[in-house]
């Protein structure tokens, strides 16, 4: 199978797609002539033309209400944020017109739209440039929200995304653009809403998704190699609708629980998390569920602060060591 | 504030009219006019609940911008949204019904005075949220010009809309990608309590037309005629150049913000001068001078439109309430869609 | 004592404040000539004039940033929002300026200001309308998130906000400005931070904030009427920051919980507390922790429909019952 | 795009100013030159993270600037801040390390580049989301008319930053309410890798300024006294009249808009236009040829700047990291404050 990098499997998508269906479009700051901030769309311009690979002035609360507006139309606009920390200026059109229209209008609207781009802290680029946004869009019902951690999925669920008949908030990360995997050459959709098994254990579940993933990952390896645990690392891959059966399947056999997650603690996914899986496996729990999250504090620039404030590998794994009384 | 001139002349464009259109316009508004009053009552007698925006003195423009429109036009509106839906043609039994929370309603109750929308009748809403419908608007026009479908939008704002951001970055977009888009400021005079002087830096707000790359029209609403005439240049410049404008109609509305605001703000002798130049009244006085009718003839029509608000009222207050599941209708779209 | 409207004692404590300090104003829609559209302020700016009673236009980023902007200068700003569903327009402002300039400034600035209005539900507004910011603002480190549920609450602790160097977010609601209560005439201050027994009980904690106080209410009678359970009601007045150490000695006494909620499920504040509780408390719980909840949907404005949305006492006593096993 | 005549003589405000004037502006900018040159080179090295934004080119406006404000007044800028910075005085040491994130930056290493603020300099940062300063700004001229303390805020903003509705408010509050801000657009030409064709309606941005009930000034950027001058009566009319002017000064980015962008879109001949007509060479230019100095002495003044520079780098590369606590510092202050 040919390797891709996660950029290029989230170009790959968007350009199957406006191949199979004309009436896609990307719009967004920078995605055309520059070619994009983080060159997801590169190429695209060339491709498509300006009538499809739409620049825009800085005016995301503008053009995501023009992509709005455009879908209940029929058209099946991509909207890029240069990062979701630029959708805080935009967020009215997404709580209160993408994920309202369809039930505010009996039905008669909807709103075909994909809002993407990369979330929560990169490398050093201070507090209002490192935030992760699930808990606030994951709040929303009418939305569906996609995180991605791979380039198999980030394909697979991005081709779903911009075929799906509702607006879906598609998660992607800087620091992992880069990040290459096997992607295969036939077409293939990824359904939203299904997590995924990234490595299977039995001692904890490892529950992780976007930037957590490899965190998760790093620490399930870890936990095996010092701490004889077994992690089962599962990939929520949607945060809304949460893949709950998975979850719960998994903590019914392992009975314990890490939540490793890139955002603040307070009311995050991680919380629903917990509150879903306390609501629903009670009795199998052996250990209250752990959850190793952003420091809850505006993120510093500052390297050595900014490391502290991320979750890192050993934090989970410690984490892991926690819930299954290693300590 | 200016005060207008009670004892103008009918204006031209009333007066060159032909007594079946005038009539027409003149029954539309009536409609509106009416429509109003039976939810107001309904509203004081407990039959309607939540924010009741009332249209009562601006029905001449609702009317004239629907003469001027083509069919697959659409308009976008506030929530003050009652005179474009029933000039647009939407069924007054729904509409009425929808305020009522009635499973009969527009949008099956779900929606309520402020959220107003029938596609097929080219009323695309019915927005709350001061200003986040005009990025929309300019939206339905990308799609128009990227799907080549010759539709104009034509989207409604009040004064106090002009100040917000969302309204700015909407206009912007529309100027900068030349969108087949009228945005027209119904300036009444006054956003909730506050009147313009308070909550505008430049009187004028055409003058905000050049910044926005739009060609700007600016006047008094003096009757529907006018208002179609006005309105129709702005929407053959954006059907034919794809041309977006600015347009700001002077108006005023006779009751207060909504059905709670008793009005206090206005200055003396305002309220009845207004109601003085009201184009429905001058819309009456032109078929009582005009065209030859008599007070008897009109007061049939007003009878008959009271008969159908009347009776829209007893529909909607019969109609049952919405399915208690249909509360989880509408959320999300299985399949590819 | 005298008793007031949850309204007026909003009005009293802002009148308090600016009597005190000539650096408090208030700045909001409609707030000084129309006194309030909810009558909160009514007769201040004829009491302190328009410099320190200002009227705005529609432009709620303008004015939360002017608030911010005034507040780095030493004024201690009160911005109503005539609702907090407006504040959406306004988000930018509040995660990314007021939460995070003291901190980005290195400690040079500080951002003394109350965001102030109703939240949540009212009655039949339709679904942009009804929304409760709750989770949104708890979620953003920075700010003090507060909610009121009794005249007495409302006065105490809006002074504290007031007087509070930090950003603080001030929840009311459209529908209890009327509810009456008792008001000391003596000056009070209520600490921002802590939790309030409402009604002392045995045999399950039901932990509420904000318009699910009274619900929750309503249903601890009928759970010690119909049921014989003793609920123990506790407000928890501060949202953020959590008065977890109250919540935690609750829950060892009954070992039960529910959790009434005017918001949305999804990462809401009901979810952090679960969180906190299993994890502080694991060992004293004996069922699930029960939330009530919004529907989570849009809110419809139909009067049937919205009614079956909103937790209601009914709804909030199933959940007792079930979390002490009674059915 | 309309090129500069690089043969144009030497501005009547440059070749009118005095040589201790003229020698000290020119100081000024080959600081903000050579700070930046240098911190770009330690981006290049991986000492400097985050997002790099150089002022070069730019120089003169903030150089300008400062020689127009007194003490109390203060500059709200964007993430492209460092030139206002040390333009007012702020401490090229403790800017560098910020940019390396150390315990001796000028916020303690949590800002980074787009993060400067002193208060004791005027500098009240330092903003990175677009358009979000402009409200601050805004409430910073609202306290000072609420205060009386007679202190002017100066807000600078790119032409980018144009279209966004946090701008649109802040400027609308400012015009209405008759608050003492400058607001100075710089216009650089391009938002990120767009040209301003392609984000703006209209060419002249202060075609809005009657919209927001402020007097316009435009103008091409010459030099540091010109600027001086403009800018300085735009003060003078935020201090005696307490109203509000919107400023845009045509200037030019040499860099690219961070230190990841190769600024490939540029036009051809572009840049090498644009550096014939630098304001900092033009001083250069005034210090040569009329004011007597040889090439030596300015390269004597240079390797002193240079030394301060290499000095700044050295200081920020030896002092420590932030202790691991400082990051739960400064999020709550605890008392009534
Ligand atoms: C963002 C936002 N802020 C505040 C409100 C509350 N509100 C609804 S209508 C209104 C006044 C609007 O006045 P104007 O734009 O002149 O329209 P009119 O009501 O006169 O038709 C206000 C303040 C809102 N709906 N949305
Ligand atoms: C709301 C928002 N959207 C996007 C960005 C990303 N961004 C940062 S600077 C910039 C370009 C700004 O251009 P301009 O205003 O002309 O200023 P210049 O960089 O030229 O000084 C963009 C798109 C941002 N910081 N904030
Ligand atoms: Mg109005
Ligand atoms: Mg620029």
């Amino acid at each position: 199978m040919p390797t891709l990098q996660i950029r290029e499997a989230i170009r790959e998508a968007m350009r199957e797609e406006m191949v199979r269906d004309d009436k896609v479009f990307l719009m967004g700051e920078e995605v055309g002539h520059y070619q994009g901030a983080y060159k997801c769309s590169q190429g695209l311009l060339e491709q498509f033309g300006e009538k499809r690979v739409v620049d825009t002035p800085i005016t995301e609360t503008g053009f995501a209400g023009v992509g709005i507006g455009a879908a209940m139309c029929g058209l099946r606009p991509i909207i890029e944020f240069m990062t979701f920390n630029f959708s805080a200026v935009a967020f009215d059109q997404i709580l209160n017109n993408a994920a309202k229209i369809h039930h505010m209008t009996g039905g008669q609207f909807s709103v075909p739209i994909v809002f993407r781009g990369p979330n929560a802290a990169a490398h050093m680029l201070g507090s209002t440039h490192s935030q992760a946004f699930d808990s606030f869009y994951a709040h929303i019902p009418g939305l569906k929200v996609v995180s991605v951690a791979t380039p198999y999925d980030a394909k697979g669920l991005l081709k779903s995304a911009i075929r799906d008949p509702n607006p879906v908030i598609f998660f992607e990360s800087e620091l992992m653009y880069s990040v290459r995997g096997e992607v295969p050459e036939e077409e293939y959709l990824i359904p939203i809403g299904e997590a995924d098994i990234k490595r299977p254990g039995d001692d904890v579940t490892l529950l992780c998704w976007g930037q957590s993933v490899p965190t998760a990952l790093a620490a399930a390896e870890l936990a095996q190699e010092h701490s004889d645990l077994s992690a089962e690392v599962i990939d929520l891959r949607t945060l809304r609708p949460l893949d709950t059966e998975a979850i719960i399947a998994s903590v019914k056999k392992t009975n314990r629980v890490v939540i490793a997650e890139h955002g603040w603690p307070y009311g995050g996914v991680g919380a629903e998390l917990v509150d879903r899986i306390q609501r629903l496996a009670f009795d199998w729990l052996d250990a209250p569920v752990a959850r190793v999250c952003y420091d809850d504090i505006p993120f510093a620039y500052a390297e050595n602060l900014e490391h502290l404030s991320i979750p890192q590998p050993e934090d989970v794994h410690a984490a892991l060591r926690q819930v299954a009384y290693r300590d | 504030m200016d005060l207008p001139d009670k004892d103008a002349p009918l204006p031209e464009t009333l007066s060159s009219a032909g007594k079946d259109e005038t009539l027409h316009a003149y029954r539309e508004m009536l409609r509106i006019r009416r429509f109003e009053e039976t939810a107001a009552r309904a509203y004081t007698r407990g039959k309607i609940s939540g924010f009741l925006h009332l249209y009562i003195g601006q029905e001449a423009i609702a009317v004239g911008t629907s003469l001027a429109m083509q069919p697959g036009d659409r308009i976008v509106s506030t929530y003050r949204d009652h005179g474009f839906a029933l000039a647009q043609g939407c069924d007054a039994n729904a509409c009425m019904a929808e305020m009522f929370g009635k499973k009969t309603g527009l949008v099956g109750g779900v929606g309520g005075s402020m959220h107003f929308f029938e596609r097929d009748k080219g009323m695309w809403g019915g927005y709350a949220i001061v200003g986040n419908h005009i990025p929309i608007a300019a939206g339905h026009a990308f799609a128009s010009k990227y799907l080549g479908d010759g539709a104009v939008t034509i989207c409604f704002l009040g004064d106090g809309a002009v100040g917000i951001g969302p309204t700015h970055e909407g206009m912007t977009l529309a100027g900068l990608w030349d969108l087949p888009v009228v945005f027209v400021v119904e300036n009444n005079r006054y956003s909730m309590g506050t009147p313009l002087e308070r909550t505008l830096p430049a009187a004028d707000i055409t003058s905000r037309a050049p910044g926005y790359g739009m060609v700007g029209d600016r006047f008094t609403v003096e009757d529907p005629f006018q208002v179609r005439d006005r309105i129709g240049a702005a929407i053959r410049r954006a059907r034919e150049e794809s041309q977006p404008t600015l347009v700001e109609i002077l108006t005023y509305r006779f009751r207060g913000h909504s059905m709670s605001d008793p009005a206090k703000y206005r200055g003396k002798g305002e309220l009845e001068a207004f109601r003085a130049s009201d184009p429905f009244e001058r819309a009456n006085r032109a078929l009582l001078e005009l065209h030859g009718m008599t007070e008897e003839q009109l007061e049939a029509i007003d009878d008959e439109v009271i008969a159908e608000m009347d009776a829209a009222a007893e529909f909607a207050d019969q109609s049952p309430q919405p399915d208690p599941d249909y509360r989880f209708e509408n959320i999300m779209i299985e399949g590819e869609g």
